[in-house]
């Protein structure tokens, strides 16, 4: 299945693309107000978050790694903004860059792990996970609201994009980041490392390519985009909560690897994974508009719909490779 | 011999575990005390082996997955099914008859099984990644349970039922008696047949495999067959020990720490060789920290911290290099290598 | 030259993996200017030797001088900067990078801190020129065969401006022509000072191209010669420690014109774009070579014959009766066996010991109730480890661990043991030495003897001249030509069809 | 009980294609007939809902109360489930706005961080109406009423019962807690209010607190370890709803001590399973937290869109206190 999808490797992302538009199609006829431009923008609004994870997930993903400790890092980051705002009363130019670096530092430490003691990512990150949410826990059990200029005016700034709609702040940061992961991905020594690493790790040493480096980096990268999510959900909340994004790690791999990334490595775009986000978003979406689904079959819809799409996004592929 | 048995896998898995529970004697000085009360065993290891049941059992079937470069996130939800159903089935049924009882349980596990069959047409037959494809039933699953309850606890009047899982057989656990009848037969399976061989040669090298004849896409269908199987059994225990079942909760996150306790014993998620009994030690640890931290009175919040300092060290504790550095024995880096062929043997 | 300062001086190196002493007090000296071949039997401890200089490996004991003053690699990283390049014996790149990128990756082509695609495409299809391969450098490497890859390994090593180069087994999937190109650029690189390390099992390569040879066998050092001081059978004495028969002795009865009906018969078996409908027959006890240049679609037809691909058009008789085979598992209940040529990704389990890769197909056959007892696994795998001498003769060790020969050998057991009615050989000597190669010569002609039918493809025209019935010569993937092996005119007919008629 | 809860669900799902086309209608012309909605209180609204999710029995009880009081009132509903996740919460209101209902009706997963979304809701001009749970918001001026159930309070009253039943008691008194999902509003306040009282008497200890997770096999496996370590000297066991209680009451009995006399069982919630257990012996008390205010919420809908009236902005769902005694005879009467 690798090979296949590597021969054809641009192909995952096309179909990911053209499903997400059916879709939204779908939605479109079924629901009255679902084709609004708005809606459309919405999935950024409110998945801005989940893309810039996406984005770190993607380097981790393609280097055939893993990172569970995304999400307790978006609740510990959102606690220590919180807290050091509220409770310290700090300002936020010196919150921003301890809030970010706490990620960046978690995600060092299990990149050096990872790599000098070769531990598996798996459990490494999932250790963080742990961790992340119980530092998070030790700072406060309670929600810690934010009031602060700062924080509202990036929480509450609308950027009008004319008809009355308009993009929040962090949509703004989500797409800068995965403007220069894009980038990076494609142009950089560090990008195309990454994708040698994940294509076979023995083969990257022999060939002399800095592997302690690069795995080390992309840990931290991901770390960093964990505690820069964990900022622009700190803005979508206006709180700090331990409890936060509980499983979201889960989601965005999930996005991530519907977006045509091989979670054995090696293959992958940063772009796919945006689209990958934008999925999972419509999802949520129609279930919300759908409007009488219980709990549960909220659950079930959610994985029929995820089955279709992954299963036709599979035939696609199949199909269009040439016999 | 000390050096041989440093080899083999099970060796840091068994001196983590073994400190876990020293950990407990010093602040419980009866804490290896097993006294019989009314005709049952009782003490913190029976407990310790009667609450790890479940995980034990979810992660045999996780670790023939993850020896196939495969991984089952769907456990959890099964979990949950697999009591939602059973519960259902018996939640009014007549004392006496026992009829009921066994009608919940064949039940519950064609159902669970099914659905690993589901997983398993996924992963073999289209090719979805497995990470992906147990993510629907884990999502779904849940909601199915939920569906089936109704979202509400149902509970058991019926007595028979919690045997399962909280009844005694001589004097010792039932739910232990049946974690050991599935590794029996997980060993024989693995071990006594071909079956162990084909499993690790389609996880080390599917390709190859193939073009030695081994249909790996029925070998794949298998394991996650027999996945559905364990989670299916562990859900039985779980509802059956709180005679009712909970949707929405029953085995919420037992998939990370089924996998956890496959890796704490010494199976690598890239595939390959597995160790059955280094899985077992597994999750009697995660089982045994379980019950530590809430019998040596830690503050709930501090729980998790606590959770991923000991992961934290037995991962590193397993880490040839990490020792190297610290008790400086092992010589070359690639040496470790060869600690393989050991462990095969003792699993 | 000798007057000269040597480049690198490997003294009294010792290595030893847990149970194998893999090398003891080797020497090893580099003269700038020189081609310095490193000769031994499979697992002397020729690759261990390149991989503890180039630091894939931690060195036990001993000292490496590198222009002068001591070095201590830690990494092949280390080993690149310091101007030692390698190209490894197992073909060690990224398949799911593009050709180009294999080429240059580490060395990107950057201007302001931005990749320069197009430029490196370009340098790429120049630097294939220079070994006068011509493909398509922008698609996978995944896409190409091994010998394909092992090219662009070459090139590259090649793209870079270092004093030390080392090729581990570089041509053991070439034929003469890619040879012939690599050879002239050693030689120029030679002629501009640089020192090659050079490994390989085909003699004539080595007293071609170098100028000296340091003899391993089995982790000890035998000694350093000048090529000149030591014509070949002394060599081969020195490698096995023992007088070696040539192959020469080699001989078997040809079978005159077939007789009776074919065990194999595929008539217009195709698939597109990979191999052009064929006809081929296999008859009982009959020995038919393929030959080819590289690419020339060898392993493709062979690939149908096994169902490892599903073939478009075309049938496929097995003694008389028609058969679709679509899975290699049919093929092998149908008693035909097929040793890849890619060993490393389509043969090899890496986790498991020698033992259980032996046995896999044939457990495969019996299916997953019926297992082979531990003890029967046991004399099967000593009988084996035997016959191919495999080294070390350990079946508990994994295969992983073994030499690159070693590994082939156990590949060629796995298919021995299943004792199949067709054996199809994709390239069953790669990497072997001329002891053992000898061995699986004689192996074959005496299988062939015993009734054995054999599909035998080669790079080496000599073995297949050697022991073939019939040869089919195919050219641009698809068959040109049969020929009956007879006289010494057979080489001659079938080099020019080879190479494209007149 | 559940029967009933299965009835409104059915129905729900088998109207809802029809529901569906005549929402186009409905939304249409309710963005204009806004203005002049004022006469006649038998106008249909469409009344958003976004619940928390479905973690307990009591959380589904109350979806289903809610769900059939305005579905029974005439009106269209429109319901999310945000399974436990406050993004998927304000995801839910933003399509509401969106949709633009005409209320919103929403159960808070936790008390801070809808700012944003409530404000663009008030700008949306669409009431907004918090059940069960608050938020901590200066700006009241963002929702029109909370109606539900103060979780301090619950803990202040489990608390009051158990000063006034160990009155005679001259202690000490050993307590064991089984705390809520770690950091959630009820296991924080409910703790918080039953420190608060029993923190004036010296008596009574706290010896042990772990979260039980809200689920009854946790709450078992927690006080098994309780047990283990602490044995007869637990007095008392105060779980911060029945579920974790009815689990350590099976705990309890299978140590071989007798919940309810050896060991005084304190629950919150008075759930079906609690009444059962006190009417068997074998649990003390359990405080209510009452799900079913559904029509009282739909009553303050009307009041609120139609009739136009201000409300309260904090009215609290009458709940009580049940006792060993008074299960036997209410047992029948529970719906949930
Ligand atoms: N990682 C390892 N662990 C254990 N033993 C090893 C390892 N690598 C190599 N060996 C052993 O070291 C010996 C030398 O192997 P090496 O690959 O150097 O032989 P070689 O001369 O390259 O043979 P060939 O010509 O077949 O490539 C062999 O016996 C092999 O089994
Ligand atoms: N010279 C070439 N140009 C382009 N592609 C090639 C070339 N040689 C091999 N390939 C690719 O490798 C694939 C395998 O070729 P194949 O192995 O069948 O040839 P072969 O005769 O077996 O040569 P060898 O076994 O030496 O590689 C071919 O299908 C083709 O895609
Ligand atoms: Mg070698
Ligand atoms: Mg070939």
């Amino acid at each position: 299945m690798k090979k296949l999808s590597l021969d054809y490797k641009q192909l995952p992302l096309i179909a990911t693309m053209s499903l997400f538009i059916v879709m939204f199609a779908i939605g479109s006829m079924r629901y009255t107000g679902f084709l609004s431009t708005q809606v459309f923008l919405n999935l950024f609004v409110d998945n801005a978050f989940l893309i810039i994870l996406a984005v770190g997930m993607t380097f981790v993903i393609i280097s055939g790694g893993i990172d569970l400790s995304v999400g307790s890092v978006i609740a510990l980051t959102s606690m220590v903004a919180a807290s050091l705002t509220m409770n310290a009363g700090l300002s936020p130019w010196i919150v921003i860059p301890i809030s970010l670096s706490v990620g960046t530092i978690i995600g060092l430490g299990q990149g050096y792990l990872i790599h000098y003691y070769n531990l598996q990512p798996f459990i490494v990150t999932l250790a963080g996970m742990f961790l992340a949410r119980g530092l998070s826990y030790l700072i406060s059990v309670e929600s810690i609201a934010i009031s602060s200029p700062f924080f509202d005016y990036m929480a509450g700034t609308r950027i009008p994009l004319g008809g009355g709609n308009f993009i929040s702040i962090s949509v703004v940061i989500a797409l800068i980041v995965v403007l220069f992961a894009v980038y990076v991905s494609l142009f950089t020594k560090f990008g195309r490392n990454v994708y040698a690493l994940g294509g076979s790790e023995q083969s990257a040493l022999l060939m002399g390519l800095p592997v302690a480096r690069t795995k080390i980096l992309i840990y931290t990268f991901s770390g960093f985009c964990a505690s820069l999510a964990g900022l622009v959900f700190t803005f979508y909340m206006l709180s700090g909560y331990a409890l936060h994004a509980n499983g979201m790690e889960l989601d965005t791999i999930a996005a991530v690897v519907i977006g045509g990334t091989l979670l054995t490595g090696g293959a992958g775009y940063v772009a796919g994974s945006v689209v990958g986000v934008l999925i999972t978003g419509i999802i949520q979406t129609m279930i919300v508009f759908e409007g009488t689904l219980s709990a549960w079959w909220t659950k079930i819809a959610i994985g029929v719909l995820l089955f279709f799409f992954i299963v036709l996004q599979r035939v696609i592929v199949l199909r269009t490779k040439p016999k | 011999m000390l050096k041989s048995l440093m080899k083999s896998k099970l060796f840091w898995p068994i001196v983590i575990l073994v400190i876990i529970l020293l950990i407990n004697l010093f602040f419980d000085r009866g804490f290896f005390q097993i006294e019989v009360r009314n005709g049952r065993l009782a003490g913190s290891l029976v407990d310790i082996l009667n609450r790890g049941a479940p995980l034990m059992l979810i992660s045999i079937g996780m670790t023939l997955v993850i020896a196939t470069k495969g991984i089952d996130l769907g456990v959890g939800s099964v979990i949950a099914l697999s009591g939602a159903i059973a519960a259902t089935t018996v939640a009014d049924a007549s004392e006496g008859s026992l009829a009921p009882l066994f009608a919940a349980i064949a039940l519950a596990i064609f159902v669970c099984m099914v659905a690993g069959a589901w997983n398993g047409f996924l992963v073999s037959r289209i090719g979805v990644q497995p990470i992906v494809a147990t993510l629907i039933l884990m999502v779904a699953g849940r909601g199915v349970a939920q569906l089936v309850t109704q979202g509400q606890i149902t509970t058991v009047y019926y007595d028979p039922y919690t045997f399962i899982g909280g009844g005694y057989l001589l004097g010792l656990p039932f739910s232990i008696f049946i974690v050991v009848a599935v590794l029996l037969l997980a060993l024989f399976v693995t071990r006594k047949t071909a079956m162990g061989l084909f499993i690790e040669s389609v996880g080390s090298n599917p390709e190859a495999s193939r073009l030695s004849g081994i249909n790996s896409k029925n070998i794949l269908m298998m394991v996650y067959i027999f996945s559905g199987f364990c989670a299916a059994i562990g859900g039985l225990i779980l509802s059956s020990n709180v005679a009712s079942a909970d949707g929405n909760n029953a085995g919420l996150w037992y998939e990370l720490d089924a996998i956890l306790a496959v890796v704490i014993g010494g199976t690598s998620l890239m595939g390959g060789r597995f160790y059955l009994m280094g899985t077992i030690i597994g999750a009697l640890i995660i089982q045994s920290l379980t019950t530590t931290i809430y019998s040596i009175g830690i503050p709930p919040e501090t729980n998790m911290v606590v959770k991923a300092i000991v992961v934290l060290i037995v991962c590193l504790l397993q880490s040839p290099e990490f020792r190297s550095k610290v008790f400086g024995s092992f010589k070359a880096k690639k040496a470790v290598e060869s600690e393989d062929d050991k462990g095969v043997t003792l699993s | 030259m000798k007057e000269q300062a040597p480049r690198l001086v490997m003294e009294g190196i010792d290595k030893e993996f847990p149970g194998v002493k893999a090398l003891s007090n080797v020497n090893l000296t580099l003269y700038p200017g020189e081609v310095h071949a490193l000769m031994g039997e499979n697992g002397a401890g020729k690759s261990t030797l390149i991989k503890v200089l180039t630091g894939v490996y931690t060195i036990d004991k001993g000292t490496v001088t590198y222009e002068g003053k001591d070095i201590h690699v830690k990494s092949p990283h280390d080993a690149q900067d310091m101007g030692i390049t390698t190209v490894y014996q197992e073909v060690n790149l990224c398949t799911n990078l593009s050709v180009t990128e294999n080429i240059f990756i580490g060395r990107e082509i950057m201007k302001n801190g931005r990749i320069k695609w197009k430029e490196m495409n370009k340098r790429a299809v120049e630097l294939l020129k220079r070994l006068n391969l011509d493909i398509d450098v922008t698609k996978l490497l995944s896409s190409y065969s091994v010998a394909i890859q092992q090219m662009v390994a070459i090139a590259r090593s090649l793209n870079v401006s270092a004093k030390v180069l080392i090729l581990d087994e570089p041509t053991s999937s070439l034929d003469r022509d890619e040879v012939k190109q690599l050879f002239a650029v050693i030689n120029k690189l030679k002629s501009e000072g640089m020192a090659i390390v050079f490994v390989s099992h085909f003699l004539e390569q080595v007293y071609e191209i170098s100028d000296r040879i340091t003899v391993l066998r089995n982790g000890e050092w035998v000694g350093e010669y000048a090529i000149e001081d030591l014509p070949r059978l002394e060599l081969v004495g020195k490698m096995i420690g023992k007088e070696l028969n040539e192959m020469s002795s080699i001989s078997k009865e040809r079978k005159s014109s077939v007789k009776g009906e074919a065990i194999l018969h595929a008539q217009n078996l195709s698939k597109k774009g990979r191999i052009e409908p064929y006809d081929l027959e296999l008859h009982k006890g009959e020995i038919v070579g393929l030959a080819g240049l590289l690419g020339s679609g060898r392993t493709e037809l062979a690939r149908l014959l096994f169902g490892a691909d599903k073939a478009d058009t075309g049938e496929l008789k097995i003694s008389g009766n028609k058969k679709v085979l679509k899975t290699p598992k049919q093929a092998i209940a149908n008693r035909i066996a097929f040793c890849s040529e890619d060993r490393k990704a389509e043969g090899i389990i890496p986790e498991l010991t020698i033992r259980e890769n032996m046995i896999l197909a044939m457990q495969g056959m019996y299916g997953w109730f019926k297992y082979i007892s531990k003890k029967r696994q046991m004399e099967i795998a000593d009988e084996y480890t035997k016959l191919l001498n495999i080294n070390p003769p350990n079946p508990e060790q994994l295969i992983k661990n073994l030499s690159g020969g070693n590994q082939q050998k156990v590949m060629l057991a796995r298919w021995l043991i299943t004792n199949p009615e067709v054996l199809i050989l994709d390239e069953p000597t790669r990497g072997i030495d001329i002891g053992a190669k000898t061995e699986i010569m004689k192996l074959m002609v005496k299988l062939s003897g015993e009734g054995m039918s054999i599909l035998f493809i080669s790079g080496e025209l000599e073995e297949i001249l050697r022991t073939c019935d019939r040869i089919a010569v195919l050219r641009d993937r698809k068959k040109v030509s049969e020929i009956v092996n007879k006289d010494h005119q057979t080489q001659h007919e079938v080099m020019t069809e080879m190479a494209g008629g007149v | 009980a559940c029967g009933d809860a299965e009835e409104t669900e059915g129905t729900g799902n088998t109207d809802t294609p029809e529901t569906e086309t005549d929402t186009e209608t409905e939304t249409d012309n309710s963005s204009e007939g806004e203005a002049s909605g004022d006469e006649g209180a038998s106008e249909k609204l469409v009344i958003g809902f976004s619940q928390v999710g479905a973690e307990s029995e009591w959380r589904t009880a109350n979806t289903e109360s809610m769900k059939a009081a305005i579905t029974d009132a005439g009106h269209e509903l429109k319901f999310s489930d945000g399974q436990q996740k406050q993004e998927n919460q304000i995801k839910a209101i933003r399509t509401f706005i969106t949709q633009k209902v005409d209320a919103i009706v929403f159960s808070p997963v936790v008390e801070t961080g809808f700012e944003t979304v409530l404000q663009e809701a008030k700008d949306a001009g669409i009431p907004v109406f918090l059940a069960d749970r608050s938020v901590d918001i200066e700006d009241d001026s963002l929702w029109a009423t909370f109606l539900g159930s103060d979780f301090v309070e619950e803990g202040r009253k489990a608390g009051n019962w158990l000063v006034e039943e160990m009155a005679d008691e001259e202690g000490p008194v050993n307590i064991v807690e089984l705390q809520g999902t770690v950091g959630s509003a009820p296991a924080n306040d409910r703790k918080e209010g039953f420190e608060e009282i029993i923190g004036d008497h010296d008596k009574f200890e706290i010896i042990k607190s772990q979260t039980g997770e809200f689920t009854r096999a946790k709450g078992k496996e927690v006080m098994e370890a309780f047990l283990k370590s602490d044995g007869e000297n637990i007095d008392v066991l105060y779980a911060h709803n029945d579920d974790m209680a009815i689990g350590a009451i099976q705990a309890i009995e299978e140590y071989g001590l007798k919940p309810g006399e050896d060991i005084i069982v304190i629950g919150v919630d008075a759930v079906k399973g609690a009444f059962e257990a006190m009417a068997a012996g074998k649990m003390n008390v359990t405080i209510e937290c009452n799900p079913l205010f559904g029509p009282q919420m739909v009553e303050l809908i009307e009041k609120h869109v139609i009739d136009g009236e201000e409300l309260e902005k904090r009215i609290a769902v009458e709940e009580s206190m049940y006792t060993m005694d008074q299960a036997e005879e209410l047992l029948p009467t529970r719906k949930y």
